[in-house]
């Protein structure tokens, strides 16, 4: 029996599967399809301290394996997000990570100043890459500077562990990456979604009314995969892999090229309970093969 | 809720660009009500990469019927599915239409463009069995939009014709059609589905007329059960109004919440 | 009848469609299955000075609507151009631009001053963007300084026009486009291939023996529109788009987006007579609209 | 070489994972030589992206079969298809398997492991046809990999089975059954096509006792007509040897050209 346990220094486990923030709402959307308890755990959907009303519709466009959206990070607040859902997390016998959004630098620090405050929180994933929010998708993890002082101040206030979200909008995601791990961050979590756009040829009208949106889905999959082997091989804080897992053998492709866990993203609109079953999958693969612990093949590609 | 990867498909049948599959899902047949809607994968490649939302068009104890028009890669996929082939689907979700009590005796009109009849037959089945007088004012381009008419009727609901280029029923758009009707005789209440144009027509009438009426919505979607947020519409609530899920708290709304776009 | 031809200034096009290099051969491998004359023109494979031997294999996976590439330019080298290929080229009633490679900027210039010697090249596309050449796929084309003292070299040498290709795998496609333009670029095209990774979990190895290769196909097509978008709507020099274009409604896509023309890359793979059903498709789709003239489509969304 | 995009599924037949189509196609029939192959369209979506490349295993002036394993989504999908159905080929592509003059009466060897007996068949009857005493050694993990005997046979071709577990034939790997056979008999010529193991271990024995063989070689093809640069093996010519493209001057090639890697 493969033990499927990992142990990312700061925080340890049940399984490398998480679920990724976005695309998991906030947990309890999932509670027909899969028990909570059998993820390694999950990511709560991006938060900002005010509620956020999100772009006007359409937010989604399907495209050859891939899926772009521009939500616009609608979300309920932190408050409400306290007081109303957090409660009814606790105790799930599950990780749960928030991830953390902000208009600027103080936005994302009063985020963590009010949840610190809370219980049941084992994370923050600070989103600090954020394609569809600005009409130009500029923020900061496009740029070491700014990457770098923001996770420092964040680390400053923070009483948990922070894991730094990455873009994959870059010319060198290991400079970016290293800004935030020289910043303290305990670890990276790389690829948010790359910088898309579609036209109706008929309407001459981007097909989403934000003009651009983030692609996910399997199309991106070589691209973060390259990422997270690049960033893995030259970096010293654990990776946490995701772009495109869709089954056990994708997930064990990032971890094989360095993701010390993985988060699982699209896949959970095409089966709600897709993360429980690559987490199955991974241990059936590695019961198959004799591995004793998954954490064993973390890295392990020989390039 | 629930999810069935091997639903078997019973029945096939295509009229043109409109198609009817019939499946086996005890699981989804037996909790579906008029105006929920199920998921359903097309194809086991990643292209088309999500689930398609179509309605329940009827269901049983243990089968489930969607009816829906080729419209791009996936329902052109469905529209080859055969008996004995297998489906994915994931349902009933959302919410239907509101079948109040009491309704017994009182005038049902349902009103469908296109393939916009797709809940109203499941729909109207159940109104007639609480009792309800039943009119389904059905709408299309063409004669070739309306293939349900007849399986309307055998059904036991009355219905009124509407095309486009008049070569079946009322020439002209069912929302005219509709207008006529509201002179000449009562609703007591509408249940209304098709192209948004269609829908904000009918909204002007009923709210002139005064007839309660409920629409269902439709949005692009991503997941279905309330986890993407891609699938808003205006709607407005006691504080006002916003961006609301359709697949959760729709995709059927009341005349009063709805806020019609454009 | 719709007017196809398209005036990129420097160069006019029966169509607006081209054969992206590295794609089509030499051409002369398609002849079985079109008529070049029918081709707005075609990009010939990239011309390194010296003959190359190009990458171990495997040099090709397939990914989710995609294809990962190392090949390493394998080529025949200026010369043995010159001398076989060429001929053959020459009064084919289409445009014939060669794509020009270089292990750095020097060979970039022998290889413009050796073919501006030859007569039937059209112009030259500058293949600065190599990303599975070096190990670590870097290249002038990632850099606005670089681009800049590269392009303006060659300008000042070629007798010919200058199409700048530029790799995608940058933060901010449009300063290194602007970089181009005030080099004296006669135009930009984009995209080349993103740079990408595949994992053999059995083997624990890259599936590439290049480790890294250049994803291309539909998968990249939302990014791809995106940046000709960006790049179109702030830099003044014409635009020749690509990236995934399997029909003529993609093709319409990037022209709606801002393309002058487009080049289709991968899809000739599929059908090698994929570049002459797009042109066909453009034609019949502008017919039944009734667009006179298919220039008036470039760049007419609204965003 | 011709595109017939919508080539006519004549015959379907599966033993397991092993799957034969054939298809009328009399342009891509008419030029078939053995040892061609096919690019074919699997589905009609960008999953798969790329066609498949499929060796002739049979052809007549107005049919083309392909014999195949299942391996991953796209021969999945070729194994779907059904008479009736029709398939996108392109074809036929590279050069065969040389058919010398005057091989009257000469023994031909076709050795064969698994998927790789695909155009042995063909090739079998051409020799035949030649005058040739044609023997077809046909390897492969069980007797279960190896549906095609009876086929051979009946074709009059000799076949001495051999399989890893002595489920059927002889109690081994092809290769060392085709070491006892050289000892007994004798070959004037090797057809080869199989694995690389299998073929690198032939190679050998071919070498040791000087009889003239060809392989058909196998890579990964982005577009099977010479244009992606993706299908390179290493091969010998005469100036030394380089990558070269297995789509146009192969995939067959003569032992003495070929550099076995690792
Ligand atoms: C709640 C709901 C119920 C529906 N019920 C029916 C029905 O009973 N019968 C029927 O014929 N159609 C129905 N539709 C519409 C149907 O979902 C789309 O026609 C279908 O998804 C198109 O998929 P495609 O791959 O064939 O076309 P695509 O090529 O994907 O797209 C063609 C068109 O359909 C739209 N579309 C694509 N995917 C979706 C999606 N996930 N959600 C909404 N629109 C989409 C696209 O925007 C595009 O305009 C319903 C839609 C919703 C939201
Ligand atoms: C010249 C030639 C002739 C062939 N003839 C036959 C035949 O007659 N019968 C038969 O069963 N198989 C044959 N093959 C192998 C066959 O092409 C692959 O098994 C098939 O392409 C796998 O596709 P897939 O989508 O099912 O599997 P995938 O999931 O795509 O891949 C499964 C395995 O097949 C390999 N593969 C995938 N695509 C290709 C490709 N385009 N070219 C080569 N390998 C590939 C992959 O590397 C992987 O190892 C031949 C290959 C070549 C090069
Ligand atoms: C609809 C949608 C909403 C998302 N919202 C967020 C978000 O709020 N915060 C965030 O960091 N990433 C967000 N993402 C990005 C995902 O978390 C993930 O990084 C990305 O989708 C790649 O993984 P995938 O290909 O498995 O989906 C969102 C993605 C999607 C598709
Ligand atoms: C096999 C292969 C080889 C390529 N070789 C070159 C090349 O030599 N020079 C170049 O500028 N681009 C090269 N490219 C990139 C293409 O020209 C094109 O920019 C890219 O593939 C995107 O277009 P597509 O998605 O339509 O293929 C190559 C692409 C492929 C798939
Ligand atoms: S479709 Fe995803 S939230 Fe409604
Ligand atoms: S498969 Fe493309 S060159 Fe051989």
């Amino acid at each position: 029996m493969t033990d499927l346990a990992v142990d990312l220094g700061f925080l340890k486990l049940r399984n490398p599967v998480l679920t990724a923030s976005g695309t998991f709402g906030y947990g309890l959307e999932f509670e027909p399809y899969l028990g909570l308890e059998k993820l390694g755990g999950f990511v709560v959907k991006g938060l900002y301290f005010e509620p956020r009303e999100g772009n006007p519709p359409p937010r989604l466009v399907e495209t050859p394996s891939g899926l772009i959206n521009a939500i616009g990070l609608q979300g309920v607040g932190v408050r409400a997000f306290a007081e109303k859902v957090l409660p009814r997390l606790r105790g799930r016998g599950t990780a749960v990570i928030v991830n953390v959004c902000g208009a600027d630098d103080d936005e994302y620090l009063r985020v963590v100043e009010f949840l610190d405050r809370e219980e049941g929180i084992a994370a923050y994933e600070l989103n600090i890459s954020c394609p569809n929010v600005k009409k130009d998708g500029m923020c900061p993890a496009l740029f070491p500077g700014p990457t770098h002082d923001l996770v420092k101040r964040l680390k400053a206030v923070s009483r948990r562990p922070v894991i730094t979200k990455l873009s994959p909008n870059v010319t060198d995601i290991v400079e970016i990456a290293q800004a935030a791990a020289e910043a303290g961050t305990d670890a990276v979590a790389l690829v948010n979604t790359f910088l898309a756009m579609a036209v109706d040829i008929e309407t001459r009208r981007p097909k989403l009314t934000n003009t651009f949106g983030g692609l996910s889905g399997p199309a991106i999959r070589p691209l973060a995969v390259r990422m997270v082997y690049q960033v893995a091989s030259r970096v010293k804080v654990p990776v946490i892999g995701m772009g495109g897992i869709m089954t056990g053998a994708d997930a064990l492709e990032f971890m094989v090229a360095g993701a010390s866990a993985v988060e699982v993203g699209t896949a959970n609109f095409v089966d709600p309970d897709a993360a429980v079953r690559i987490a199955g999958e991974i241990g059936a693969w590695c019961e198959a093969r004799g591995i004793a612990r998954v954490r064993d093949v973390v890295g392990t590609v020989r390039a | 809720m629930a999810i069935d990867r091997q639903a078997k498909v019973l029945e096939a049948e295509s009229w043109g660009d409109y198609h009817l599959l019939r499946v086996e899902s005890p699981a989804v047949g037996r909790e579906a009500r008029p105006g929920q809607f199920v998921m359903i994968k097309a194809g086991d490649t990643t292209v088309p990469l999500l689930r398609r939302p179509l309605s329940l068009h009827d269901a049983g104890p243990s089968t489930v019927d969607v009816f829906f028009r080729t419209a791009g890669e996936g329902t052109r996929i469905l529209a080859r599915k055969r008996p004995g082939d297998t489906l994915d689907l994931l349902g009933p979700l959302g919410k239907g239409y509101t079948l109040p009590a009491g309704f017994k005796g009182r005038n049902a009109w349902l009103v469908g463009g296109g393939r916009g009849i797709a809940p109203l037959y499941f729909l109207g089945r159940e109104l007639l069995a609480l009792g309800a007088k039943v009119v389904v004012l059905y709408g299309g381009r063409t004669r070739g939009d309306l293939p349900l008419v007849d399986k309307l009727e055998s059904a036991g609901l009355a219905v009124l014709a509407a095309t486009d280029d008049g070569s079946l029923g009322f020439h002209g758009l069912v929302s005219e059609l509709l207008r006529r009707e509201l002179g000449r005789g009562r609703a007591d209440r509408l249940c209304v589905c098709g192209p948004d144009a269609m829908m904000k027509a009918v909204a002007g009438l009923a709210d002139a007329s005064g007839v309660p009426a409920e629409y269902s919505l439709e949005a692009m979607m991503g997941c279905g059960i309330g986890a993407c947020w891609g699938c808003v519409h205006r709607i407005r609530d006691g504080s006002g109004d916003g961006w609301v899920k359709i697949c959760e708290e729709g995709p059927v709304f009341p005349g009063e919440r709805v806020v019609w776009e454009g």
